[in-house]
């Protein structure tokens, strides 16, 4: 929206859109491989994504704030990856879940395979895991909500330039 | 549904079949109501969710999180970095020499690690590296909250990576009875903190690498210089092209695809040498059946040499007798020339031809004997033998041996036992109630155990 | 009898009316004709409750709107048929409209002169409309009631025979 | 109680707020206890997080969200109808808020066929629906719109009969003379037509929302989200969250109205009546809700063709007979 392009908002009303972008994170699931069963797993009862505000319910991308790329992303696939996240509106996430998406993993030396899904669309939170458990995905979702309560909305509305903010280490939750 | 009703194929039924349908049908719309009443029920059960950032799993003591690394263990011997399937560790070191240990002898070489690198992004979570390693400088952790908003801290330094090592959980403890070499009624040794295995050797186990100071040095410097990628210094800054930076480090070594058979064959190599281990005067390690690289740091030490020599091509594999004759632990390598089934100069080479032969040998065969009796007498310097003799488990008696007696006889006889066996079993369970051994076969096996 | 609220109101919605009933003949897309005759059904209805015809207003909205409306559409878009703005051009536009224009002079003068001098009390009690339209219908009414049920039960039937064939 | 008089036309203005405050509201809480419902009946929490006590705050995240979200419109899609039909879905469901009495004197406006008021605007909103499949440029748009029009044609009918057999058993087209008629639950007399009417209903009104497992309009495995699929921001979540939503709890207290007594006492006992009827119709209203919630979680979704043969060949041939029932028993017994 053009007003918060160039508006300069207070406050309060930053720390609003921030909030409601946090809490709403509707989920568009991009399962293309073992990783995507995860996924499930962090979707069903045990581990219930939609704890967060992740809600796992949009099948057309407009619909859609958060893309989780889970698995191989083939060389084929990576247009269809391409077209769902430029149909996304907005204010709009990437998480990578998995080594196959972060780098190509196993498939590091695949004719067949992209080498990261960062080559194609911007990701903002790496999730490692082969395949991560479904709390990794889970944690990645917390540091994603740490880094969009940290944003500036005006910014963060001319997509995806701005630096990377700077968030303190949560350091590990629980600890060991 | 009535839906379905009319869609039944009715006319390939029998009627018989026809029949039992119908019977079986319930009541119409009694399904749906069944199915409500399910869902109902589960609306007040207790819910199954793990909360994950408030509460937490309790995760499986094998859980493959984070590798830790334990720098100190790391001899920068690159097997993990040439064993990894998508070569996503990163090694750096250079060499130093030491001063010879005792007087007129030759000064040392030594490999230092610059730098030890895992790049999670990549690492596809096998533990091939942390089974390979011989000197256990890699471990297991069961952390698995890293994600990352951007991917160059995915690759964790050495330092990173021994930060993980705080969360590396003890070993397992032995199975209950279990035994050591030489040591049937040791208790299971819990090492000191949580980071150190059990290894009673392990800190022998950089005495033993110096020892063997030429050949040593004359391994490493192939691998220290053809094993490294050619950018290993800044891999961070070739993270973005992150796919070609593993080809790179392929071209760059000096024969990736001859090192690679040579690789696969040396497990069976280890495996031999550590099976020949206990049968001989070895050091008695922790446990026969723990993981291969779990054997005694010491003698899996000398054999990794070999197993790299084999590896590399870079120098005739076997070394004679003469030459392992003039390294400064004779007996370790004498130990394992003499293990294999065949004494040639070719051991290792024997070893690689016959790995079946090499996995068939049981590693719980036991400990001969007379070795063990010896190396009581002369313990070598890293075995703590146990001096205190075995103990049965309970020495109380617990009982009247007489009441018992007279118990049992009474109720075997009225359950109708002939006066023989009777008298047998309560004679049985005299002895049982004199030595304070529980009586009941139930109670005792559970005790037992 | 209408108060000066009424007038308003009433004009308002009578143009609504006729620019959506124009808009019906020239939109050169089919469903836009078909949504524009909704809107000038809706604005019927309006008229209706503005007569205090509260009954008749809704079975307009139920039955034109919701079910005949929603069917052309449905077979618009449910058939092949042609959309676009370049299949409904013909050369007729000039014979349609005066046609149009004919019938509806008919039509206004013949409704003029038959309802000419009588009025409507707007402000009769309430609750007894329906009742009465229904009493209506079902007893001074209940033949040609009939006849027309029995036509739309024919046409159905036709329609389902039709439709079996193939 | 309060001896206020306001003139004709503030009494417009502040129905039209409140009714304006009501539906978003119904629409969010209504949102809010799907996710629980559903979760608690899965074995899960639902969310947990946004505002703090058991994610209270979700749906009004999801509203404040789609309101600035960016709004796309398809280069090939029809821009005027696409940014109408949400209008078009969601104004008759604000509608038919108008005539549902809360309590005796909580209703905006008692009209005398109002009964019949609500089926006739319950029929508007597919018209915006088609609009918004057909105008999406996207077959499945229009594959989708296609499917809710049939759809919402074939369960009109089950309701509108069942409606019909609470009108003739009450002798009255008005909600609050239908409510005055009902001592006890499912419109008693005769209790057996009650609560067989009150299935037809509820199996229609869960129809008409294109719930589970009549859902074939925006069944996501097939069609992605139906008519919606083009939607994003704030005409997505005027065209369907708010609608589904302010939908259901139409839908809830219509039920609550025609079959469960409306703001009457559970039953007839003096004893109950200092109970407020706002709370005997919320009650009631959210036992039907929570009946919508209670199905969706239980059923997996039927195929097209079973769902208009279930219409046609069972729901209307039942309502049928249940009028005819209905009538001998109104002038015979």
């Amino acid at each position: 929206m053009a007003v918060i392009e160039k508006v300069k908002l207070p406050g309060p009303a930053s720390w609003l859109l921030n909030w409601s972008r946090k809490y709403s994170l509707w989920m568009m699931q991009f399962g293309l491989a073992c990783c995507g069963i995860e996924m499930g797993a962090a979707i069903a009862s045990k581990f219930d994504i939609i704890r967060f505000g992740v809600i796992p319910f949009p099948a057309s991308p407009r619909q859609a704030d958060l893309l989780v790329v889970a698995g191989t992303v083939t060389d084929k696939m990576a247009a269809p990856i391409k077209r769902v996240y430029d149909q996304m509106p907005e204010p709009k996430y990437v998480i990578s879940m998995g080594s196959c998406a972060n780098c190509g993993g196993p498939y590091w030396d695949s004719y067949a395979v992209t080498k990261g899904v960062d080559q194609i669309i911007p990701v903002d939170v790496y999730v490692p895991g082969c395949p991560p458990r479904p709390e990794a995905l889970l944690q990645g979702v917390i540091r994603l909500q740490q880094k969009i309560s940290g944003e500036n909305p005006s910014e963060k509305w001319l997509g995806h330039t701005t630096p990377i903010p700077v968030i303190p280490e949560p350091g590990l939750a629980g600890g060991v | 549904m009535a839906v379905d009703e009319h869609r039944a194929p009715r006319t390939t039924e029998s009627d018989d079949a026809r029949r039992l349908v119908k019977a079986r049908r319930p009541g119409f719309g009694i399904g749906l109501l069944k199915g409500m009443a399910v869902t109902l029920k589960h609306l007040f059960k207790h819910n199954t969710v793990i909360q994950y950032p408030d509460e937490k799993q309790d995760l499986s003591s094998r859980t493959r999180g984070v590798i830790a690394l334990k720098e100190e263990n790391c001899t920068v011997c690159m097997l993990c970095a040439r064993e990894c399937p998508d070569w996503c560790i990163y090694i750096d070191s250079h060499k130093e020499t030491l001063a010879p240990k005792r007087e007129g002898g030759r000064p040392r070489k030594r490999n230092i690690l610059d730098r030890f690198a895992i790049d999670y992004a990549l690492c596809m979570y096998c533990g091939i590296c942390v089974e390979v390693c011989p000197y256990d400088a890699l471990f297991w952790s069961r952390e698995f909250e890293y994600a990352e908003y951007d991917i160059r801290e995915l690759t964790h330094e050495k330092e990173k990576l021994s930060d993980w090592m705080a969360s590396v959980l003890p070993p397992p403890a032995l199975e209950e009875g279990a035994e050591y070499p030489g040591s049937p009624t040791r208790a299971p040794e819990v090492a000191d903190g949580a980071a150190a295995p059990v290894k009673p050797v392990q800190a022998e186990a950089s005495d033993a690498a110096a020892g063997t100071p030429e050949r040593r040095g004359a391994q490493a410097a192939p691998l220290g210089t053809g094993g490294r990628p050619a950018d290993a210094g800044a891999p961070k800054e070739a993270k973005p092209d992150v796919g070609p930076v593993p080809g790179r480090q392929a071209e760059a070594a000096p024969a990736p695809e001859g090192a690679e058979p040579a690789a696969a064959e040396a497990p069976p190599v280890q495996e031999e040498e550590q099976q020949a281990a206990p049968s001989q005067e070895q050091a008695p390690g922790p446990e026969p059946t723990a993981e291969d690289h779990a054997g005694p740091g010491g003698r899996t030490e000398t054999a990794s040499p070999e197993v790299l020599g084999i590896q590399m091509g870079a120098e005739p594999a076997s070394p004679s007798p003469r030459e392992s004759t003039e390294t400064p632990s004779p007996e370790v390598l004498g130990i394992q020339m003499g293990g294999g089934p065949a004494p040639s100069p070719g051991a290792g080479e024997d070893a690689v031809g016959a790995p079946e032969e090499a996995e068939t040998r049981t590693p719980q065969e036991g400990p001969d004997p007379e070795e063990v009796a010896r190396l009581q007498e002369t313990p070598g310097p890293n075995v703590e033998v146990p001096n205190e003799e075995p103990k049965p488990t309970a020495l109380d008696p617990t009982e009247d041996p007489k009441e018992v007696y007279e118990a049992v006889l009474s109720d075997q006889l009225a359950k109708g036992s002939s006066p023989e066996v009777a008298e047998a079993r309560a004679k049985v369970a005299r002895v049982k109630a004199e030595r304070g051994i529980a009586r009941n076969p139930g109670v005792a096996t559970k005790e037992d155990s | 009898m209408a108060t000066i609220g009424h007038q308003i109101v009433f004009w308002i919605i009578a143009v609504v009316m006729t620019v959506a009933a124009v808009a019906v003949v020239t939109a050169r897309n089919v469903v836009h004709a078909a949504l524009y005759l909704v809107g000038a059904l809706m604005s019927a209805a309006a008229l209706y409750i503005l007569l205090l015809a509260q009954f008749v207003a809704w079975v307009q909205v139920l039955v034109y709107v919701g079910a005949i409306v929603v069917l052309m559409l449905f077979g618009l878009m449910l058939t092949n048929a042609p959309i676009g703005r370049a299949s409904l051009d013909n050369n007729q536009r000039f014979l349609a409209a005066v046609t149009a224009g004919v019938l509806f002079l008919v039509t206004s003068f013949i409704m003029v002169r038959a309802f000419e001098g009588q009025s409507i009390d707007l402000v009769r009690e309430q609750g007894t409309l329906t009742e009465s339209v229904g009493e209506v219908i079902f007893s001074a009414y209940v033949l040609p009631f009939e006849v027309v049920s029995v036509l739309l039960l024919a046409a159905l039937v036709g329609a389902i025979v039709i439709a079996k064939r193939d | 109680m309060f001896d206020i008089t306001l003139a004709t036309w503030q009494i417009l203005v502040i129905k039209i707020i409140v009714i304006l405050t009501v539906v978003p509201v119904g629409a969010l809480v209504g949102g809010y206890a799907e996710h629980k419902v559903m979760a608690h009946l899965q074995h899960r929490l639902g969310p947990m997080y946004p505002g703090g006590f058991h994610g209270w705050a979700t749906t009004l995240a999801d509203g404040i969200k789609f309101l600035y979200k960016e709004d796309i419109i398809p280069a090939a899609a029809d821009r005027k109808v696409f940014s109408l039909a949400p209008a078009a879905i969601m104004v008759p469901i604000i509608m038919t808020y108008l005539v549902i009495p809360i309590d005796r004197a909580l209703i905006v406006e008692d009209l005398d066929v109002g009964i019949f008021y609500l089926l006739a605007v319950g029929s508007l909103s597919t018209i915006g629906l088609l609009m918004a499949g057909w105008s999406s440029a996207n077959k499945y748009a229009l594959i989708g719109a296609l499917r809710s029009a049939a759809q919402l044609i074939a369960y009109e009918l089950p309701i509108v009969l069942a409606a019909v057999v609470v009108a003739m058993l009450a002798g009255s087209l008005s909600l609050i003379d239908i409510v005055e008629t009902q001592n006890w639950p499912f419109a008693i007399w005769p209790p057996g037509i009650g609560f067989i009417a009150f299935l037809l209903f509820t199996v229609g009104a869960v129809a008409e929302m294109t719930r589970v497992p009549f859902d074939m309009p925006v069944a996501e495995s097939e069609i992605i989200t139906g008519p919606f699929t083009e939607y994003s921001g704030m005409r997505y979540i005027f065209a369907h969250m708010f609608a589904e939503m302010g939908h259901m709890v139409a839908f809830g207290g219509i039920g609550a109205t025609l079959f469960l007594g409306g703001y009457q006492p559970i039953v007839p006992i003096p004893f109950l009546d200092f109970i407020p009827g706002v709370i005997w119709f919320s009650a009631k209203t959210m036992f039907m809700i929570f009946l919508f919630l209670w199905i969706r979680p239980t059923f997996p979704r039927v195929r097209e063709d079973q769902l208009q043969k279930f219409a046609w060949k069972f729901l209307i041939p039942v309502g049928l007979a249940l009028v005819l029932v209905t009538g001998a028993w109104v002038l015979y017994v």
